[in-house]
């Protein structure tokens, strides 16, 4: 594990043309990451996440992506991901290539990467058409009871971005709260970065909880208020209102540039 | 998404409450006491907290984000707000909710949302148009296809137009209406509650919400709506309902 | 849930010829139950559990069982289970068929049977011969790579018992220090039966701790001591000269038979 | 199980040190600083954490129990005692340390013991005589057929005997001595250590303690055991090995 700065981890982690996972449902969404990689201007990056929720609508809006593999793209509680649709309706800025799961399907996946298994298995995918629209949903047979299965390729990314609470100086990563698919996330991609709220001279053994070991974590990157607008527990509290006005900003392509221009491009990462 | 909908939905009528208000409450009136809940966002969180605060106070509540037995205390905007986790008996990974409780058969009664509902209760939520070019990409299945199949009994929420009870789907996200028994228990929308025909599935009105009539049930649905036999007119929102309701909104 | 007398639980949830699995990976392995089945003289069972420990050494020496899936047979650190290997090497007291994994494989068969999957998927029992001592260990071609890969049958007991530090008046299970495979034998279960040090009134919401909802375990025991002469984190350790002990003790049949009638027989269920 | 080893293994020599304090140390030497390590129970914990109490503080020590990053001040007598979880980083179930670790291919070195090892490094385990009608039941597989496949590197330690060092297996619990590069690294026992050729994968006599010849090896080993071409003489315990080994095992 490297100590690096948000700029130099994402230079290293994240190249061009990867397959990137930033993970996080709703809790712990790595934010300040996803802003760096737009001001870097990535390209063609196969992004990879549950719920793209806002960070990968800024991220395609931006033109980073060619394909992504979601399993609900909206903004919870609010309605569309508007970059998301522009994209997928209009091409615009980019087309965008979609692998279209359900999210037990997707976490299956995730699963099956972390156990370096090529597949995932679950009974899934019943009474929907999204077999139909993705050839990489296929079945298996049962060789006990002849039950015929849903099948899911493994998700290794290139690279898994979490943002977490507290690292150690060893690189031990604690995250506290919902926890989606992070762990798995985390396990089966080939480089790990996590941006954290705060370094912290050491834990305290912490038996049960959720903790990556420092030995598969490649980069720590200090970045306070990194979830901003979701939220850290025991930090700060997801920012409803601006997911709310997200909608507005969003909606229309040069009010989104220029609030792209203002709030990401002009800034400097930590 | 429905924002004609949602307008409409939030005037109060002469007697005081609201078409949104009485959704979520005839909602909550189908939960027990005890039962497992898979809870969606919006208006199925409304009301499975109603429920709690109201008759089923030994409900469990669990969403997707890996909070079981949460009590909120505000009503999330997301499915994964902190509060959540904050009143939760437990936080789990999202991959167990999936395939330990959803997959395994630990829940009771599962609420869907969708854009669309066919007259057989199978439910689109990933595109308007064809799948390749849509007019409208939709958010997707999040949980929905899994929900539908492996939760012992579904609820849906929609808000009533031609648009949305639809003779044909324009994708189907998720539903099992041409299995028999497998589709929804019941579709609660903003004129009253359709419940399937045990015979054929098909989803046929079984309760008017007070004021409503059936022609405007007909009026909101693209397909040839059929009357149950025993129609009934669901009872108005009690006062304490309401003001429980109002509460929790409120916070 | 409910709460029950030892006595109660066994003889409700463990009936003459079901397939039980008393878990607990060296911690927290449930004595207290084990002994109440030898004293309601149980028969027929199909015992599961990764290690047997002299929990099933007991239990398989008094003649419960006839059957037993397991993946290492030994007493940790010390040697053999005289027991087990009299069962098998001599059928004494009764013959005891085997149903034998590795640890992987039974962890595998274990998470498929708590996600009610007919079979689980691994990398697993290469190089070996069980497979063909075993016919449950199987095959299957991932639909994507080609890669055949072992797969073992789901396991799914008709009863788990688990021992716990605590349990909540409301019925959740709360369990600290190692785990094993107790989550996942717990939920793969038809009955769940948790014997427990104390109960308390509440716990806090307890984020991202080990628990066991109210509403997936089918009766609490409580029975302080329950897992000696193993541990239960927090309360007291794992008694290493018993586990000596217990070498000598249960070599000889007669010695055997002595002890457990004055330890085991001769005692009330708490 | 091996009574007459472990006696005459627990008998200081002339120079103050025991063959199974040589063993361990030998071990201990072969782990590096940083490396992460799946310790079995017994002389491997051991080794294991005089490694770590020596020259390699950082090493990373994984038990099949779930504690991961421990840093024991007692030996354990098991793989689960309490000591183990207390000192550890994090405590993981068990099964995410079979498939998210050792099968996702993060365990550098593996340690193995069993009954019998044959002259390609393959390890028995699991039964004397036939499968259905042993004459000696054993304990079985346990994580060793997976560690022997996973691990980037695997060593075994097993005190030498004609029944333990065998021409042929009674059963195959693990080992992949068959396929090129795939044996164990080093066998550690009571004379010295047994390394692969390159070549051939077969077990040949590398390095001898002092004290022992290559007479006293060959008439411990049932197949004839060929000697390597750079045969060297291990280097006796250094002071700071016996203090540290003999301190961790008094506690």
């Amino acid at each position: 594990m490297r100590l690096l700065s948000l700029r130099a981890a994402i230079e290293q982690y994240v190249p061009d043309g990867c397959c990137a996972a930033l993970e996080g449902f709703t809790h712990l969404i790595p934010f300040a990451a996803g802003h760096e990689i737009i001001r870097q201007q990535k390209r063609r990056l196969h992004l990879v996440r549950m719920t793209p929720d806002l960070i990968y609508d800024q991220m395609i809006g931006m033109g980073c992506a060619s394909r992504l593999t979601f399993s609900w793209g909206g903004n919870p509680g609010v309605g569309s991901l508007h970059r998301l649709r522009d994209a997928v309706e209009q091409a615009w800025p980019a087309p965008l290539a979609l692998d279209e799961h359900t999210h037990a399907g997707m976490a299956v996946a995730y699963t099956a990467g972390a156990a370096r298994l090529p597949f995932g298995v679950l009974r899934g995918y019943l009474g929907s058409d999204l077999p139909t629209v993705n050839p990489r949903i296929r079945s298996i047979t049962c060789p006990y009871s002849g039950e015929v299965l849903a099948t899911v390729p493994a998700i290794n990314p290139d690279v898994t971005i979490l943002h977490a609470q507290r690292a150690d100086r060893e690189g031990n990563v604690a995250i506290e709260g919902i926890v989606g698919a992070q762990r798995e996330a985390a396990l089966a991609a080939k480089a790990l970065v996590v941006t954290v709220e705060e370094i912290v001279e050491r834990f305290p053994p912490m038996m049960n909880s959720v903790l990556l070991p420092h030995w598969v974590v490649s980069a720590i990157v200090q970045a306070p208020r990194g979830a901003w607008p979701a939220y850290a527990q025991g930090f700060y509290a997801r920012d409803n209102a601006f997911y709310r006005q997200w909608d507005l900003i969003s909606r229309d392509r040069e009010v989104f540039l220029a609030w792209m221009r203002e709030h990401v491009l002009a800034r400097q990462a930590a | 998404m429905n924002a004609r909908g949602s307008r409409v939905g939030a005037t109060r009528n002469d007697c005081g409450w609201t078409r949104d208000e009485m959704m979520t409450i005839a909602a909550s009136r189908l939960l027990s006491n005890g039962c497992i809940c898979f809870v969606g966002i919006g208006l199925p969180s409304a009301a499975c907290n109603l429920a709690r605060l109201t008759h089923a106070p030994d409900i469990v509540l669990i969403y997707e984000s890996g909070t079981i037995g949460t009590r909120p205390e505000v009503l999330p905007l997301s499915i994964g707000d902190g509060e959540l986790a904050a009143t939760a008996a437990c936080v789990i990974p999202l991959p167990e909710v999936f395939a330990w409780y959803l997959q395994a058969g630990r829940i009771d009664v599962g609420f869907l949302g969708a854009a669309q509902v066919d007259r057989l209760g199978n439910l689109n939520s990933t595109v308007i148009g064809p799948y390749a070019a849509p007019t409208t990409r939709l958010p997707g299945a999040g949980g929905a296809t899994e929900i539908a199949t492996h939760a012992r009994r579904t609820c849906v929420m929609l808000k009533a137009s031609p648009r949305s009870f639809v003779a044909r789907l324009d994708f189907r996200t998720s539903g099992r209406g041409d299995v028999p028994g497998r589709g929804p228990a019941a579709v609660i929308t903003d004129f009253g509650v359709l419940t399937p025909d045990p015979a054929s599935g098909e989803l046929r009105l079984d309760g008017l919400f007070p004021g409503a009539t059936v022609d405007e049930a007909r009026a909101q649905v693209a397909w040839p709506l059929a009357v149950g036999e025993a129609l009934r007119t669901i009872d108005p929102p009690r006062d304490e309902e309401l003001t429980k309701l109002r509460a929790l909104q409120e916070r």
